[in-house]
C-alpha cells in the first residue's frame, strides 16, 4: 500500500503540443505531487544573440516563439530604440500595435483549440482554430506571413499598410466579432467546458501574486496587471483597461482570455481608426551601450528583456524572460490535489510556451 | 451541449475546407514565399549574405562568383531584400515546396 | 460409513496429535485425509440414506453437548471473557430446560440423513477439505520456520484441522438439533483453535472474537430449537420443517447468519486470516463458513412463500453487494478473499431465501463451485506469501515469472470465479434469473456483480502482469503443496466444463428438497431450459480465440518486444524497461497502482452504515415473523 | 543606468529581498551577467509598473546564496544561473543539480564569456542508452 | 440449388450466424466511416473517404507485429473471439443474459490486455474501463430484465415476432440505453479510457501498448461491437424492421451530436452520473414494468 | 495497392522548434486545411503510428527522446522533417545547444523547408511521406533522400564582366 504510482507525464504527449515533463505521483487518480522538468527544447538562443549584431537580433528573437513572435520583436526594439535613445514614429506604434493585437487574437484562439483538445472537445478545437485562420490570413495580407511576420525591426517597421489594406482590417475584425459572438458565449455557457473548468487549478490572488503570476494567471486571480496599462507603443492613446477576473481557477482564466479577444478587436479597431500619417520608421544610428529592461505584455503575460550594450554592433548580454517562465512557479501550486485527467487542463490553463521559457 | 446550433449550421452547409492539392488558393500578393535571385543585376557584393540572420546565403568571388541560398536554412525574413544594393533580390510569393 | 466420516478424522486427528516425530504426524495426516476423501466418495456413491441412533444415544448427546459447552466456558475463564462465560451458560442452561421441559410426543426422527444436499456438502468437505489438509503438510512444515515463538506445536494444528473433518461431516449430516449443535460448537472452538494458533496478539484477539460471535449463533441456534422442543414441533429438523415453526427457524437462521459471517457478524471472518493459509482454505472458505448457508438452505423449503423467506433473500443479496463494495478498497489478499467468501455465502443465502427451484439449484452450485475454486485461491495465495514474504496484492506484480505454475493455477481460479464458461458465472446467471421478480435482491445482486467484476479483474491485472520472457522460472514448491493445487486446479477446470451438463442434473436434487411443496411445474422446466442452453458456441470461441492467440504468440521473440510507452523517456531504448528519465536526467520507476477508490469505498466509510442497514433487515426479520 | 538599481552584498542579499516583500514587491527575474573577473547578479522587482533591481557584484568562484526560501518563484531562475554560468547556488527550495535545461552531454556554463571546452564529446548521433 | 434451400433452411441458426459473422463487421466499418465522415462535415471540414475504417485494418495488417509480452495478445484474440461470440449468439436466438455477460467478458478481456503490461496509461486505461463497465453494465442487466419482464424469457429465438415493439414499453430504458452506447463507443463525453479521435491524458489508454496487427485485431472487436449495439437499437422496433433502422440512424447521428457537443468529463463524473440519471430512467421503467405485471415490490 | 498509403496516422514531436512548426502542423488538422481526407489521424502514441512529423532541431536532451519514440513506432514507418531547423538548424545553427538536424539521429524521409513551413507544403510533404511509406509497405527501398541542403544556386554565372 505504501508504494504510490509514479507516472511521467511528457515530454512526447499528444495533450502538449511542446516538451514538458512532469513526473506526477498518484493516489488512485488523484495526484500527490507534481515535479516539472524542461530542457527538452533549450536551444541556446540568448548566447547566440551575443554573436549576431543588434538588427539581426530583432529576426532571432522573433523566433524565441512561434506563437507571439511578434511582440517579442517589438520588446526587444524598444528596448534597443531605448538604448540607442530613437524617436520611433507614431504610425510606427500604432502599426506595432495592430500587429501585436492580431498577434494575442490568433495566440488566443490557439490557446483555446489546444485547451479544447486537452478536455478531448475535439469539435471546439476545429471551431476555435477555424476561427484562428481569419486572423492569420489577415497577418499574411498585411505583414506577408501567416506567423513569422518579420515586421518589427529597430526603429519602427518593415512594412506600411495601404488604406485598402486597413480598411480590409476592420473589415475582418468584423467578421471576427461575428464569429466570436457565435462561439464564444456558447462556450462560456456549456456544461461539459463548465465541469471540466470550474474550481479546477484554483490558486488564490495572494499565491498568485507571491508566486509572481504573469499575464491572465495572475488576472484571472485578481491581480489587475496587464503592462499594457503604461501605454507602451499605441495603448496609451486607445484607452486599455484589463481584464480582471477573481476566482482564480482555469474557467476564470478561460474568461479572461475571452474577454480578451473581443478588446483585442476593439483595440484594433481603434488603432487603424486613429492610424496617423507619415514615415513607418527611422533608420538606426549608433550602436547599443548601457543597460536596459524592457517590457511588454505578451499574449501570456510580461515579457522581460534585459538588454547591455557595449558600444559595439553586438549586445554584451540579452537575457529573455517570458511569461510562462514566472507562471511556472503558480502551476506548481496549482497541480496538487488535482486529478490526473485535469493535469493536461491546468498545464493548458497558464497556456505554456515552453519555448519562449527555455530559449 | 450548447454547442447543437454550430453543429447543425455546419453538419448542412459546405466544409469550409479548401481541398488543397486540387484546388489551390492564389497567395496574397504580399506573401513572402521564397527568394528569388536576378543574377544578371548581382554583383556579388555579399552584404545579403554577411546580412542574413540564418546565414543561409553564401557568396563568394573566388575561385568564380557565386551566390548561393540554402532554402533548407532560410528563414525568409526577406531581409537580405531589402540590403541589397542593386534591388537584384526579390521575394516571390509562391512556398518552397519539398522535393 | 457415517461413523467412519465423522470419527476417522477426529481419530486420525488425535493420533497426528500425540505422534512424536513429524514423519510419522505426516503419515497419519495424510492416512486420515484418505481415509476420510474415500468415505465422502464411498458414502456419495451409496446415495441417501438414514441413520437412527438408539435411543440411549439421547443420553450420550446430552452428555457431549454438555461437555462441549463447558470446554467452552472454560476457555471463556482462561480469556476472561465474561462475555463468551454468559453465552456458555446460557446454552447450558437452554440445553438443560430442552431436557426438562415436556415434550409433545411425535414419531422419533432419524438422527443423521444423508440427502444430495448433503452429499454434496460430504463431497466438498472430504474431497477439497483432505486436498487442502494434505496442502496443510508442506505449508506448516515452511510456515514452522518462520512462525513466532508464541506459536502452538504443529501436531495441535493438525488435530484441530483433520478433527474439524470429523465434525463439519457431522454437521451436515445431523437431522437431531441437539447433534447439530454438538458440531456447530466443535467447528467453533476448532475455528477458534486453529485462528489463535500463532499464539500473537492480533491473532488472540481474533480468535476470541470469532469465538464470542460464533457462540452468539450457537446461543440462537440452542434457543431455536429450545423454542421447536417446547412449542411441541419436535427436535430434529425434519420436525422443524414440516412444522413450519418460523421462529425456530429464523433463529436457526441467525445462527447461520452469524457462521456464514453474513453483514453484521463479517468481522470475525475478516480477523480469522491471521490464521494459517490452509485453515483460512479450509475453515473459513471452502468448508466451515458454509455451514452457515448449507442451514439456510436446508430450511429453505419450510419457509417457501413466506415473508421470512424475502427478507432472507434481501440480507444475502445485501451482504453480497456490500461486501463486494467493501473488497474493492483491500489490497490484502487474504482480506479480498475473505470479502468474496462472505458475499458468495450471501449469494448463496439470497438463492436460498429466492426460494425457486432455480435458485435452489443456482445455490448449491455456487456451494460447490465456490468451495473448491476459493480454496484454490486461498492455497494459492498461501504458496504466493511463502515465496514473496507478503500478501499484499500490490506486491504480486512478477509472480507470472518467479512462479508460473501457482501463478497460472491462482489465475485459473479467478477466472474460474467470475468468467465464461466456468460455473460460477452460470450459478449467477441462474441467481439473476431466479431474482427477475424480485426487484431489489435483483438490484442488489446486478451492484454487488458489477462490484466484484472490478476487485477480481484489479487482482488478475495484477497477478499476470509480466515483463517478456524468453522462459519462465523453474517453479519449487513442496510434493504436497503442488499436489494440492494440481488437483484443485484440475477440479476446476473439471467444474468449469461440467458446468452446463450439472444444471439439469441437479434437477432431482431440487425436486427432492421441495419434495413437500406444490410447486408448479413450469418452474422446474426452467432448470431444464438453462442446461439446454446451447454451450458449444462458448468452448468453441474460447478456443478458437486461445488458438489464435497460440498462432500470434507462437513466432514471439525479443524482437517483437518493446519497452512500454513512457512519453518517450524510457531508459534503454529497445531493452525492455519501466524506467524513464526524469529530473535531472535520473532514471526513475514507472508503477502504476491499482485503483483502491479508498474515498469512497474503504472500510471506515462503509462498514458501520452496512451494519447498521444489515442489523435493521435482521430486526425487520424478527419483526415480520411476529417475534418481536 | 538602469532605473532604481541598487547596490548589495552577499551578506545583505537576503535582508534587503526579505524587506521589500512586505512592501508589495513583486519578484520579476533574475538576471545573470559575466563581467570577467566577475558577476553581476541582478535582482528584478516590481511595484506598480516599476522596476527596481537589486545588484549584486559577485566575484567568481563565490557561491550565491538562494533566496528561494524567500521567493518560491526564484527557484527556476536560480537553477538556471546555476547551470548556464556555473555559478554555485546554495540553499535552493529545488535543486536541480546542474541539469536543470542542460542534459548530460551539454556543454557546461555556455553562457559564460569564455566557457571552458567540453569535457565530455558532444553527444553525436543519439545518446543510444539515454 | 433445392439442396442448398433445404440446408439452409435444417441449418437455419447457424447459417445466420456464419453469415452475422462476416456481415457484422462490414456493416460496422461502413458505420465507423459514416461516423467520421459525420463528424467531419460537423467541424466543417470534408472527412476521410468512407472505406477508410477498411484502409485503417488493411494497414495495421500489415506492420510489423511488437508488444511487451505474450499475455496482452491472447487477451487480444479473446477480446475478439468472445465479441465474435455475442454476434453468434444473437444470430442463434440464444440467451440474452449469457449474451450480455458473454458481452461483458469480451470487454473485460479487453481490460486485462490492458492491465497486463506494465505500462502506466495501459493500467490507467483499464482502471478506467473497469469504472466504465461499472457504469453502464446495470443498465444493459436492466434492459435485459425488462424485455424477460415482457416477454418472460431470456431466449431470444422464443421472443414473439410482431407485438408491440419494445420502445413503446421500455422508452425510458432506451434512453438510458443510449447513454451506454455513447460510453461503448469511447466518444465524449465518456471517452475517458480510450479514444478513437480526441487526444487523452493518457493517450490512447487502454489500446495505447497495442500496435499492428494487434491494434488491428481490436479495432475488428469494435467493428463488431458497433454493429451490435445499433442491431439492439433497431431491435427496439422489430415488428417493422425499416422503423427499427430508422431508429438505429437516429441513434447513431445522435451519438455523432452528442460526441461533438461535449467536452470529454471525467470518470468520476460519469459513474456520478450514469447511476444517476441513465439509471433512474431505466429503473423507473422497470418498476413500472413490474406495477403492471402485479408483481409485489418486495 | 496505392491504397497502402491511405492511412498515415502520425505521431508529432516537437524538438527544439520554436512552435512556429507545430501551429502549422497542427492547423493542417483544422477545418481549412483537412489532412484527414488522406487518411491522417494525429494518434499522437508511437506505438499507433506510422509517420513521425518532427520539427526543430535536435539538442542534447531531445534527441534520446526523439530516438525513443522512433524506436517504438511499428515497422514500416517514416518521418517527415518539418522546418528547417529539422534541416540544418535554421537560425538556431550555431547555438550551444543545438547539434544539428534531425537526420543527426534519425533517418528522414522528407524534408519540408520553410520558417515555418505553410500548411499546404506540410500536407505536400505528408502526402510525399505516405507514398513513401506505401512503398515500404510493399517492401520496395524508396530511394534515399538526397541531401537536400544545396539546394538552390541559380547563377553560378561564369560572367567575366560585368
Amino acid at each position: 500500500m505504501a508504494r504510490k504510482s509514479v507516472i511521467p507525464f511528457g515530454p512526447q504527449h499528444p495533450v502538449l503540443p511542446e516538451p514538458l515533463h512532469l513526473r506526477l505521483v498518484l493516489e488512485d487518480e488523484r495526484v500527490v505531487e507534481a515535479l516539472p522538468s524542461i530542457g527538452y527544447i533549450h536551444r541556446g538562443l540568448e548566447k547566440l544573440a551575443e554573436q549576431k549584431d543588434y538588427i539581426q537580433d530583432a529576426f532571432l528573437v522573433e523566433r524565441t516563439c512561434g506563437i507571439c513572435s511578434f511582440i517579442h520583436a517589438l520588446t526587444y526594439c524598444q528596448g534597443i530604440e531605448a538604448l540607442l535613445k530613437l524617436e520611433v514614429p507614431p504610425r510606427a506604434r500604432y502599426l506595432r500595435t495592430v500587429w501585436s493585437e492580431m498577434h494575442r487574437v490568433h495566440s488566443h484562439l490557439l490557446w483555446l483549440g489546444l485547451l479544447a483538445d486537452a478536455f478531448g472537445f475535439e469539435n471546439l478545437f476545429m471551431q476555435a482554430w477555424r476561427a484562428r485562420e481569419e486572423v492569420v490570413d489577415l497577418m499574411e495580407v498585411t505583414a506577408g506571413a501567416r506567423i513569422m511576420l518579420g515586421m518589427c525591426c529597430v526603429g519602427g517597421v518593415r512594412r506600411d499598410l495601404t488604406d485598402e489594406q486597413l480598411a480590409a482590417v476592420l473589415k475582418s475584425m468584423d467578421k471576427l466579432n461575428r464569429q466570436f459572438d457565435d462561439l464564444i458565449p456558447v462556450i462560456l455557457k456549456d456544461y461539459s467546458v463548465q465541469q471540466r473548468l470550474r474550481g479546477v487549478g484554483r490558486i488564490s490572488r495572494e499565491t498568485a501574486y507571491e508566486r509572481g503570476a504573469v499575464g491572465p494567471v495572475a488576472r484571472a486571480s485578481g491581480v489587475a496587471r496587464d503592462f499594457r496599462e503604461t501605454g507602451y507603443a499605441a495603448y496609451g492613446e486607445l484607452g486599455f483597461v484589463p481584464v480582471v477576473e477573481t476566482e482564480g481557477d482555469c474557467y476564470a482564466r478561460m474568461e479572461v482570455r475571452l474577454a480578451e479577444l473581443y478588446q483585442c478587436l476593439h483595440l484594433v479597431r481603434a488603432a487603424v481608426r486613429k492610424m496617423p500619417s507619415g514615415p513607418i520608421s527611422v533608420t538606426p544610428k549608433g550602436n547599443p551601450d548601457g543597460e536596459y529592461v524592457s517590457r511588454t505584455e505578451q499574449p501570456r503575460g510580461e515579457v522581460v528583456y534585459y538588454l547591455k550594450g557595449n558600444g559595439g554592433k553586438n549586445l554584451d548580454r540579452l537575457r529573455i524572460r517570458t511569461p510562462t517562465f514566472a507562471n511556472i512557479a503558480p502551476l506548481l501550486a496549482m497541480l496538487p490535489g488535482c486529478e490526473l485527467a485535469d493535469v493536461p487542463v491546468i498545464v493548458l490553463s497558464i497556456d505554456p510556451c515552453i519555448s519562449c521559457t527555455e530559449r | 451541449m450548447t454547442f447543437l446550433n454550430a453543429i447543425f449550421r455546419n453538419l448542412f452547409s459546405r466544409p469550409a475546407t479548401r481541398r488543397y492539392p486540387f484546388v489551390k488558393r492564389e497567395p496574397f500578393p504580399g506573401t513572402r514565399g521564397q527568394l528569388a535571385i536576378d543574377p544578371d543585376r548581382c554583383i556579388y557584393c555579399g552584404i545579403c549574405a554577411k546580412r542574413c540572420p540564418a546565414n543561409a546565403i553564401t557568396v563568394s568571388k573566388t575561385p568564380s562568383k557565386s551566390w548561393t541560398l540554402d532554402n533548407y536554412r532560410c528563414v525568409i525574413c526577406g531581409y537580405c531584400v531589402e540590403v541589397c544594393p542593386k534591388k537584384c533580390l526579390t521575394m516571390k510569393q509562391d512556398y518552397f515546396s519539398p522535393k | 460409513m457415517p461413523t467412519l466420516l465423522i470419527v476417522a478424522p477426529i481419530l486420525f486427528g488425535i493420533l497426528a496429535w500425540l505422534s512424536p516425530t513429524a514423519p510419522l504426524r505426516t503419515l497419519w495426516v495424510v492416512l486420515g485425509g484418505a481415509l476420510t476423501c474415500a468415505a465422502g466418495i464411498l458414502t456419495a456413491l451409496r446415495g441417501a440414506a438414514e441413520f437412527t441412533l438408539p435411543r440411549w444415544s439421547d443420553n450420550l448427546a446430552y452428555g457431549i453437548e454438555i461437555a462441549v459447552i463447558a470446554v467452552i466456558f472454560a476457555i471463556s475463564f482462561r480469556l476472561k471473557d465474561w462475555r463468551i462465560g454468559l453465552l456458555a451458560v446460557a446454552q447450558m442452561v437452554m440445553a438443560a430446560l430442552e431436557r426438562l421441559l415436556p415434550h409433545a410426543a411425535l414419531p422419533p426422527a432419524a438422527t443423521f440423513v444423508i440427502d444430495p444436499l448433503s452429499i454434496i456438502l460430504i463431497l466438498v468437505i472430504s474431497v477439497v477439505g483432505s486436498v487442502i489438509v494434505l496442502y496443510a503438510i508442506g505449508y506448516m512444515r515452511k510456515h514452522e520456520e518462520h512462525a513466532p515463538d508464541t506459536a502452538a506445536p504443529t501436531g495441535r494444528f493438525f488435530l484441530f484441522l483433520v478433527g474439524f473433518l470429523g465434525a463439519m461431516n457431522g454437521l451436515v449430516m445431523a437431522n437431531d438439533l441437539r447433534w447439530l449443535s454438538i458440531f456447530w460448537e466443535i467447528t467453533t472452538i476448532c475455528s477458534f483453535m486453529l485462528i489463535g494458533h500463532d499464539g500473537t496478539d492480533e491473532a488472540r484477539a481474533n480468535a476470541r472474537r470469532a469465538l464470542l460471535i460464533n457462540m452468539f449463533g450457537g446461543t440462537a441456534m440452542i434457543l431455536g430449537g429450545l423454542l421447536c422442543a417446547v412449542q411441541g414441533n419436535g427436535n430434529s429438523l425434519a420436525h422443524m420443517m414440516s412444522a413450519q415453526a418460523l421462529i425456530p427457524i429464523a433463529l436457526l437462521c441467525l445462527a447461520a447468519f452469524t457462521k456464514s459471517a453474513q453483514m453484521p457478524f463479517q468481522s470475525w471472518l475478516l480477523g480469522a486470516m491471521v490464521a494459517p493459509t490452509p485453515v483460512s482454505a479450509l475453515l473459513h472458505s471452502a468448508t466451515m463458513v458454509k455451514a452457515g448457508s448449507y442451514l439456510v438452505l436446508r430450511l429453505a423449503p419450510a419457509y417457501q412463500g413466506t415473508r421470512l423467506s424475502e427478507i432472507i433473500a434481501v440480507a444475502g443479496a445485501f451482504t453480497f453487494a456490500a461486501t463486494s463494495a467493501l473488497a474493492i478498497s483491500q489490497s490484502n489478499a487474504k482480506k479480498v478473499l475473505a470479502y468474496s467468501t462472505i458475499a458468495n455465502l450471501g449469494l448463496i443465502v439470497a438463492c436460498a431465501g429466492l426460494n425457486t427451484p432455480l435458485a435452489y439449484s443456482a445455490a448449491v452450485l455456487i456451494l460447490a463451485f465456490h468451495a473448491v475454486s476459493k480454496g484454490l485461491l486461498f492455497l494459492c495465495v498461501g504458496a504466493i506469501e511463502q515465496k514473496i514474504g507478503s500478501r499484499d496484492i500490490e506486491d504480486m506484480g512478477g509472480i507470472m515469472y518467479r512462479m508460473p505454475i501457482t501463478a497460472m493455477i491462482a489465475l485459473l481460479g479467478m477466472v474460474a470465479m467470475l468468467a465464461p464458461p466456468f460455473g460460477m458465472l452460470l450459478s449467477k446467471w441462474m441467481a439473476i434469473e431466479a431474482a427477475i421478480f424480485s426487484p431489489l435482491v435483483l438490484f442488489l445482486i446486478v451492484m454487488g456483480s458489477a462490484m466484484t467484476v472490478l476487485f477480481w479483474a484489479k487482482w488478475i491485472g495484477r497477478i499476470q502482469t509480466v515483463s517478456y520472457h524468453e522462459r519462465y522460472d523453474a517453479e519449487r514448491l513442496p510434493a504436497s503443496m503442488f499436489a494440492a493445487l494440481i488437483i484443485l486446479g484440475a477440479g476446476v477446470i473439471l467444474t468449469g466444463i461440467l458446468a452446463f451438463p450439472l444444471i439439469p442434473m441437479t434437477e432431482g436434487l431440487v425436486r427432492g428438497a421441495y419434495a413437500g411443496l406444490a410447486l408448479p411445474e413450469a418452474s422446474f422446466k426452467a432448470l431444464r431450459t438453462a442446461g439446454t442452453f446451447a454451450a458449444w458456441p462458448i468452448f468453441l470461441f474460447v478456443g478458437l480465440g486461445l488458438l489464435g492467440a497460440f498462432f500470434a504468440v507462437r513466432r514471439f521473440s525479443a524482437a517483437v518486444i518493446r519497452p512500454p510507452y513512457l512519453c518517450g523517456e524510457n531508459v534503454g531504448g529497445t531493452d525492455v524497461s519501466y524506467s524513464f528519465r526524469s529530473l535531472m536526467d535520473k532514471p526513475d520507476t514507472a508503477w502504476s497502482k491499482s485503483l483502491y477508490l479508498k474515498p469512497v469505498f474503504s472500510e471506515d466509510k462503509i462498514t458501520f452504515w452496512a451494519n447498521l442497514i444489515a442489523c435493521m433487515i435482521i430486526l425487520t426479520m424478527f419483526g415480520m415473523i411476529g417475534a418481536l | 543606468m538602469l532605473q532604481n538599481c541598487k547596490d548589495v552584498t552577499r551578506e545583505n542579499l537576503l535582508t534587503e529581498v526579505a524587506s521589500r516583500l512586505p512592501l508589495g514587491y513583486r519578484f520579476v527575474t533574475m538576471t545573470c551577467v559575466d563581467l570577467g573577473d566577475a558577476f553581476d547578479v541582478l535582482y528584478h522587482f516590481d511595484k506598480n509598473y516599476e522596476l527596481s533591481t537589486l545588484r549584486l557584484r559577485l566575484p567568481k568562484g563565490e557561491t550565491l546564496p538562494s533566496v528561494s526560501g524567500l521567493v518560491f518563484a526564484a527557484v527556476l531562475v536560480e537553477n538556471e544561473i546555476k547551470d548556464l554560468f556555473g555559478i554555485a547556488v546554495t540553499g535552493l527550495a529545488i535543486d536541480y543539480q546542474g541539469h536543470f535545461i542542460l542534459a548530460d552531454g551539454a556543454p557546461t556554463a555556455p553562457l559564460l564569456k569564455n566557457p571552458p571546452p567540453p569535457t565530455a564529446p558532444a553527444a553525436e548521433g543519439a545518446p543510444k542508452n539515454g | 440449388m433445392e439442396a442448398l434451400l433445404a440446408f439452409v433452411v435444417a441449418w437455419k441458426p447457424y447459417v445466420l450466424a456464419a453469415a452475422a459473422l462476416v456481415v457484422a463487421p462490414v456493416i460496422g466499418a461502413l458505420l465507423m466511416g459514416l461516423d467520421r465522415i459525420l463528424t467531419a462535415r460537423i467541424q466543417g471540414r470534408v472527412g476521410p473517404p468512407l472505406l477508410q475504417p477498411f484502409y485503417d485494418i488493411v494497414k495495421l495488417l500489415g506492420k510489423a507485429p511488437i508488444a511487451l509480452n505474450r499475455v496482452q495478445v491472447v487477451y487480444a484474440c479473446l477480446h475478439l473471439a468472445l465479441m465474435m461470440l455475442v454476434v453468434v449468439l444473437l444470430a442463434m436466438g440464444q440467451d440474452l443474459m449469457m449474451i450480455l455477460f458473454v458481452h461483458a467478458f469480451s470487454n473485460i478481456a479487453l481490460i486485462l490486455g490492458g492491465m497486463s503490461v506494465r505500462s502506466p496509461y495501459s493500467r490507467i486505461g483499464s482502471q478506467r474501463q473497469i469504472m466504465q463497465m461499472l457504469a453502464y453494465e446495470p443498465i444493459l442487466v436492466l434492459m435485459v430484465v425488462g424485455i424477460y419482464l415482457i416477454f418472460g424469457t431470456f431466449q431470444i429465438s422464443r421472443i414473439p415476432a410482431g407485438g408491440v415493439p419494445l420502445l413503446v414499453q421500455l422508452p425510458l430504458v432506451f434512453l438510458a440505453f443510449q447513454m451506454v452506447i455513447s460510453i461503448k463507443l469511447q466518444k465524449s463525453p465518456f471517452d475517458v479510457s480510450t479514444s478513437h479521435h480526441a487526444h487523452q491524458e493518457i493517450v490512447k489508454g487502454i489500446t495505447i501498448e497495442y500496435s499492428g496487427p494487434y491494434l488491428a485485431v481490436i479495432e475488428i472487436t469494435h467493428l463488431y461491437e458497433t454493429c451490435v449495439l445499433f442491431t439492439v437499437v433497431a431491435l427496439f422496433w422489430a415488428p417493422n424492421p425499416l422503423v427499427g433502422l430508422l431508429l438505429a440512424a437516429l441513434s447513431f447521428l445522435f451519438q455523432i451530436v452528442l460526441d461533438n457537443a461535449c467536452a470529454r468529463l471525467t470518470t468520476m463524473w460519469m459513474l456520478r452520473y450514469m447511476w444517476t440519471l441513465p439509471m433512474v430512467l431505466a429503473v423507473s421503467n422497470i418498476a413500472w414494468l413490474y406495477l403492471r405485471n402485479g408483481a409485489s415490490l418486495g | 495497392m496505392a491504397k497502402l498509403a491511405r492511412s498515415p496516422w502520425v505521431v508529432h514531436y516537437n524538438c527544439n522548434s520554436c512552435n512556429g512548426c507545430d501551429i502549422e502542423f497542427l492547423a493542417c488538422l483544422t477545418p481549412m486545411y483537412d489532412a484527414e481526407r488522406f487518411g491522417v489521424l494525429h494518434v499522437g502514441n508511437p506505438k499507433h503510428a506510422d509517420v513521425l512529423v518532427v520539427t526543430g532541431s535536435v539538442n542534447h536532451r531531445n534527441a534520446r527522446v526523439l530516438r525513443n519514440v522512433y524506436d517504438q513506432m511499428p515497422d514500416p514507418k517514416v518521418v517527415v522533417a518539418l522546418g528547417v531547423c529539422t534541416s540544418s538548424g535554421g537560425i538556431f545553427a550555431g547555438c550551444y545547444n543545438v547539434f544539428g538536424g534531425v537526420e543527426k539521429v534519425l533517418p528522414v524521409d522528407v524534408f519540408v523547408p520553410g520558417c515555418p513551413p505553410r500548411p499546404e507544403a506540410i500536407l505536400d510533404g505528408i502526402v510525399k511521406a505516405a507514398a513513401r511509406l506505401g512503398a515500404k509497405i510493399r517492401g520496395e527501398t524508396p530511394p534515399p533522400v538526397e541531401k537536400p541542403k544545396a539546394a538552390f544556386q541559380p547563377a553560378a554565372v561564369p560572367e567575366e564582366k560585368k
